[in-house]
């Protein structure tokens, strides 16, 4: 028995498929004009790569800065705009977008057997909210940058700094709403535009992952818009909302803005818990363990996302009566993610599996976000959050569940789908280098960090006492191979676009419906629309479609 | 090692003498957050461990080579129960325990001795009682309980002594406490670390922690000849605070000995204890805190005294026991021409034994 | 589940029909199309209270904390223009539901007359709400802009606060009634700029529907713009009790 | 069927029941008004806002026909105001129970 599951068609004549979405028109307009949700996503998938690697440029220079304990690669408050404009960038211009806009475009109308997503129009005017956004915040990093943080804390934002605040609160606003208008067509296309038997305990998880992340969307984000809309008239106007000399307190805006950045983490997570229940059912042979308790702990951790948020601001000086009780439900909100680890934990059992790429992102991915969600609790705990918090631990937290998290999930997904999305294989062996690449310089880069916070290293400084230095240089050199880690996808998904061996259109024997279609799919997906007559992940039901399409040949 | 080169040997040598992997405990309350600290690391690295040997031994057993044909499985509740309170009832003991940590580091004892501290961009400055100035550094005795009360003159700092394991932000208008006892001798970090601005990393320093005989002798090498308490009532004086907050029957507002620490009848209804916070907030937004019997009449100093001299006044007053010099100062003002109509008290209390009598109640 | 796409008897028909000009080629039916744009603009909604609900929060904040001054400064705000506004909002909101129903019955003068009546009723509530910004830019009550506080600490000063017969305000306190005036003046300011899309939009539509777009069975544009502005209705219904009303009396 | 592709879900409301509905909306604007003159003490906010979600509750229900709607949309609109009310709930419980003291 072979190790491998890859199933190619005979390369010697096999042809990518002469109509498929990418090659029904041409010319740059309609690209720029499309209501096809696959070359909106295709546009995301290049606009976010663009960000990214902006953002991990920034991301560079403050390892460099922080090889030595002197503030001499770059002056204090460059630094400030550096790690400023990282944050930003990676989280409104990255994160939030990342699976969603370009995975969950592509795939989810094609999961539910549909044609487009419900509004095709407000998908396409989504790409261009966020592009105009970052644009403006690029303009902004350009003519000076901010050095307020990415939380845009009160008083500092609003009175005490001279620099973009106000264009790079717009940025965020517009790309708020991009992000609103996403989510919204999601829960409208999940809802409503669903194939005949394809009901809502049939749906591949990936699905439900982005219907909590999308109600996430919808009701957070214009609580964010609100607190910048505040903070932008504060600095011209002179309100006095955020301003303890006028009366006003710099704690609200916290909480305003923070209703929206929690749960804009679980924005960011979801999606990518998403993913790896696809790769790991796919890889495994097998259905997923538990798939009504995966699907409602995603809407669990919508719901109870919702309550937490204050554990941001535990030593900020709210009341010791919300701290009890925003850390209570903290506790809670922690279960959801257990319940998924070992659930995709347990789906392994019995399995048949297979190591191909995405496989192995994904086991990176269970890793690190285990360890990212522990330490959580030690930051939702509100002991031990007064000695963690605003330190490196927290920068290693997030990194974990973020980076080691998301970014390793977004990848699992984009080798697991791309032969979807452009009817070619990648190399597989140096994508399984990459794979393991990225999780040595990944634990290289952010372990350390998590003894830096406790020996209570505070995040956002450029300069530090000597006795971290050691520990600093580990988390450089370990960014060095994470940075080669994420060049050598670039390098190989983009040659294989040309010279990359013909996909065919199953290459995984996956069983999603989006599988079941031509690679790269037709403009309207399927030719016509799917009936879905089996359960999610039911790899029987592809074995006997296999049989039947077998014997038809035959 | 002939074959390294000296400046590298140098750093080598240099990083392995100059690192460290855990801060020290030199506190009391340190080896309590450290108890829960390891224990959660406990749980997590059971944890991990569990997911780690999970994923690997299926790996291993089940993989298509050992195992071509997978067994389709829809789940198990039992499973599902199982990992839903077991998780759940750890979080929920370490939501306990450190609720319990929590509010151990955030209540002061009553005979904490105290300290004020300002943060401004990018300088901390703690005031002694005894009228101690110091910049980015803090003198305090071992073995003593220490309260901070914090207050930050611009943006959101935060102050941090990681080997203390204490850290409390001081906010913009609005005090915060925190306090801990020190058990070592030694020099301490003291970190800024709410990101506050262009030179948020440089806002550092040391917390020295002596022996009770080497800070009393720093104490008397330090002193810069007036108390807190003795700036306080200069200000006081210089305000003239003491033309309304006195003893004399028509005095337009309460007197202020003893008045820390007791409760007072707001005229909004309302009772509230006057603590630090109350004493602030009278100064510089003095309607809402107006005690029961007096017109709303005081002025805003809001803007016009600066947080330390705030400290410094409330200071005074909370060692204000009785009106004896407050007396002093009334009866020096008095010489001055005072012709304006004075808006009369509603509540005229014979001036009887107790001077703070008016509208108040003694805890 | 009840949503679930289960194809009703008209749909099935209509699959048999030849598409209406108006379906878009992605949807099965065009009841599907209705359906999911129907549900997109509620959920647009519901974006929208979450908006509105920062500037609640921080009004409800501060009206605890700074009572007084807060009470002070409604009197300043004139109740008989607020109440003639609520009429004439909810007029508004009557006229349009009757253009949906009108566009439901395929009446197109009917259509054109409520959208007109619609459109005119809303020009007369940003009317007045102009004349209510006026008398506050007049009285220095704009925060930012030179703003003044004499109309609190000395009421006697003020017509309208003595007509209320308010007590002067320490001077802390009075400072407080900015925090007042900019959450009004950002809260109806927002509903404001809400109506003034949802003008532009009615204009758009009176064009169209007298070409007849609406009238031939192609509804769900009116009744999702009727959505709106009902929705926008709402918001003042508590903006009016909310800013004007409740501190009447202390 | 003159009408085949539309409606087949949905039910037009009668003008009657929008007249009915427009009344006891002026109706209640009026209340309220008056309601504001009288001296009810800490009840004059709560009336006040009382009959504000009533007016709020017809507008959904009537003349956005939310009483006519699927399940779906009545959820969509519960899900809202749920929300809404756990961001004013759980931000005021911060600021109320800052006055209760230390502990």
């Amino acid at each position: 028995m072979s190790t491998t599951i890859i199933s190619l068609p005979d390369q010697s004549t096999a042809r990518v498929p002469k109509v498929n979405y990418l090659t029904k028109e041409n010319g740059l307009l309609s690209w720029l004009l499309t209501g096809d949700h696959k070359r909106i996503a295709m546009l995301y998938l290049i606009s976010i790569s663009f960000f990214f690697f902006i953002g991990g440029a920034l991301a560079g220079l403050i390892r460099l800065e922080l090889l030595t304990p002197q503030s001499d690669l770059m002056a204090t408050d460059t630094y400030n705009k550096v790690f400023s404009m990282h944050g930003i960038i990676m989280i409104f211009f990255f994160l939030v977008p990342s699976v969603p806009a370009t995975l969950g475009n592509f795939f989810i109308p094609m999961m539910l057997g549909a044609k487009d997503l419900a509004l095709p129009k407000v998908n396409l005017l989504s790409w261009y909210l966020y592009v105009a956004a970052g644009i403006l915040a690029l303009y902004a990093m350009s003519t000076g940058g901010v050095d307020t943080g990415w939380t845009f804390t009160t008083p500092l934002s609003t009175h005490y700094v001279n620099t973009n605040v106000i264009t790079t609160g717009l940025a965020i606003f517009i790309a708020g709403f991009s992000s609103i208008f996403t989510g919204l067509n999601f829960i409208v296309t999940i809802h409503k535009m669903r194939a005949p038997g394809m009901t809502w305990f049939r749906m591949p998880l990936f699905v439900w992952a982005h219907y909590a992340a999308s109600i996430l969307m919808v009701l957070g984000t214009p609580v964010l818009a609100i607190a910048l809309v505040l903070v932008v008239l504060e600095r011209t106007v002179g309100i006095g909302v955020f301003d303890p000399a006028k009366g006003g307190d710099p704690l609200l805006f916290q909480h305003l803005f923070w209703f929206y950045s929690h749960p804009a983490v679980y924005i960011m997570i979801l999606p990518g818990m998403g993913v790896i229940n696809e790769v790991i059912s796919t890889f495994s042979r097998k259905r997923v363990f538990g798939y009504t308790a995966v699907a409602f702990s995603s809407v669990a951790i919508a719901v109870f996302g919702f309550f937490v948020w204050a554990h941001h601001m535990f030593i900020m000086g709210v009341s010791n009566y919300a701290v009890l009780v925003f850390s209570l439900l903290t506790m809670l909100v922690a279960v959801p993610s257990a319940i998924k680890i070992f659930n995709w934990a347990f789906t392994l059992y019995k399995g048949s599996i297979t190591f191909e790429t995405p496989m192995l992102y994904s086991f990176g991915f269970m890793g690190l976000f285990t360890i990212g969600g522990l330490t959580g609790v030690f930051l939702g705990t509100s002991g031990t959050d007064i000695h963690l918090t605003e330190t490196y631990f927290i920068v290693a937290h997030f990194h974990f569940v973020m980076v080691g998290g998301m970014l390793m999930a977004f990848l699992a997904g984009l080798h697991f789908w791309w032969p979807k999305m452009t009817g070619r294989m990648y190399p597989e062996k140096i994508s399984q280098l990459a794979a393991v690449v990225t999780f040595i310089g990944f634990n290289f880069t952010f372990f350390p960090q998590f003894v830096l916070g406790t020996l209570g290293m505070p995040r956002r400084y450029a300069s530090y006492p000597p006795e971290f230095q050691i520990l600093n240089v580990f988390s450089t050199a370990g960014a060095t191979i994470l940075g080669v880690g994420y060049l050598l996808p670039v390098l190989y998904l983009t040659w294989s676009l040309k010279y990359g061996e013909i996909a065919g259109n199953n290459p995984w024997q996956a069983t999603g419906l989006e599988w079941q279609t031509q690679s790269p799919p037709l403009t309207e997906n399927f030719i016509e629309t799917p009936i879905m007559d089996h359960e999610a992940y039911d790899y029987e039901w592809l074995e006997r479609q296999k049989e039947k399409e077998v014997a038809s040949v035959g | 090692m002939p074959h390294i080169s000296p400046v590298i040997w140098q750093f080598l040598v240099k990083w392995m003498t100059n690192f460290a992997l855990f801060p020290p405990e030199a506190s009391r309350i340190a080896p309590q957050m450290d108890a829960l600290y390891f224990f959660m690391v406990l749980v997590s690295l059971i944890g991990l461990t569990i997911v780690i040997l999970l994923v690997t031994s299926f790996s291993i057993l089940y993989s298509r080579k050992r195992h071509p044909v997978a067994v389709q499985i829809e789940g198990s509740t039992l499973l599902e129960a199982t990992w839903t309170i077991i998780p759940l009832g750890l979080f929920l003991v370490m939501f306990v325990w450190g609720a319990l940590l929590y509010f151990r580091i955030y209540t002061p004892p009553a005979n904490a001795m105290n300290i004020y501290v300002v943060g401004k961009q990018w300088m901390w400055k703690a005031e002694h009682p005894g009228g101690q100035h110091e910049i980015n550094s803090l003198h305090v005795p071992s073995g003593r309980a220490v309260q901070l009360t914090l207050i930050s003159q611009d943006v959101f700092h935060s102050f941090s002594i990681p080997a203390f394991r204490v850290k409390r932000e001081a906010i913009p208008g609005r005090y915060t406490t925190v306090w801990f006892e020190a058990t070592t001798p030694g020099t301490y970090h003291l970190f800024c670390t709410q990101y506050c601005g262009t030179d948020h990393s440089h806002m550092i320093g040391d917390v020295v922690v002596l022996t009770p005989e080497d800070y009393q002798k720093w104490l008397a090498g330090s002193t810069s000849g007036a108390s807190l308490a003795q700036n306080g009532e200069r200000l006081f004086a210089s305000l003239s605070c003491a033309a309304c907050h006195n003893t004399r029957p028509d005095a337009r507002g309460p007197s202020l000995a003893n008045v820390y620490g007791s409760r007072l009848r707001l005229s909004s209804g309302q009772s509230i204890i006057a603590d630090d916070a109350y004493l602030r907030d009278a100064i510089l937004n003095p309607s809402q805190h107006i005690t029961q019997g007096f017109a709303p009449i005081m002025p805003t100093y809001q803007g016009q005294i600066s947080e330390e001299g705030v400290i410094a006044l409330v200071e005074y007053i909370k060692n204000l026991n009785s009106d004896y010099r407050v007396q002093q100062t009334t009866t020096t003002t008095d010489l001055l021409p005072e012709s304006e109509g004075k808006a009369a008290p509603a509540g005229q209390n014979a001036p009887g034994k107790n001077p703070a009598g008016q509208g108040m109640v003694k805890q | 589940m009840s949503d679930s796409p289960v194809i009703t008897q008209g749909a099935l028909e209509a699959a048999h029909h030849e598409h209406p000009p108006y379906q878009r080629h992605h949807f099965e039916t065009i009841g599907q199309q209705n359906d999911a744009t129907n549900f997109a603009m509620w959920l647009f909604l519901l974006t929208e209270i979450m908006f509105f609900g920062g500037l609640f929060t921080a009004y409800l904040i501060y009206r605890n904390w700074y009572y007084p001054a807060f009470v002070a400064a409604s009197h300043q705000l004139n109740i008989v223009w607020g109440s003639a506004n609520t009429a004439v909002l909810i007029s508004s909101s009557f006229t349009m539901a009757m253009g949906v129903w009108c566009a439901e019955t395929r009446r197109k003068s009917g259509l054109v007359l409520a959208l007109v009546l619609t459109f005119l009723l809303g020009l007369v509530f940003l009317g007045i709400k102009t004349i209510e910004y006026s008398e506050k830019i007049e009285k220095h009550h704009v925060p930012g802009f030179h703003y003044s506080i004499q109309s609190f600490v000395n009421p006697a000063s003020d017509p309208v606060a003595a007509a209320y017969g308010d007590k002067p305000l320490a001077l802390d306190m009075a400072g407080k009634t900015e925090l007042y005036f900019f959450l009004y003046f950002a809260m109806t300011g927002m509903h404001a700029l809400h109506m003034i899309i949802g003008i532009a939009i009615l204009g758009y539509m009176i064009f169209r529907a007298r070409a007849g777009a609406y009238t031939s069975g192609h509804v769900t544009f009116v009744e999702n713009f009727g959505l709106y502005w009902h929705f926008v209705d709402i918001v003042w219904i508590f903006l009016f009790p909310l800013l004007y009303l409740i501190s009447r009396h202390q | 069927m003159s009408e085949p592709t539309k409606h087949d879900e949905h039910h037009i409301v009668s003008p009657k029941v929008y007249l009915v509905i427009f009344l006891a909306l002026l109706v209640l604007t009026t209340l309220t008004v008056a309601a504001s003159f009288a001296e009810l003490g800490i009840f004059n906010p709560i009336v006040a806002l009382a009959i504000a979600v009533v007016k709020a509750v017809l507008v959904v229900l009537f003349f956005m026909h939310v009483k006519y709607s699927t399940r779906l949309t009545k959820l969509t609109v519960g899900a809202g105001v749920f929300t809404f009310l756990v961001l004013i709930s759980l931000t005021l419980s911060d600021y109320v129970s800052r006055a209760w003291g230390r502990w």
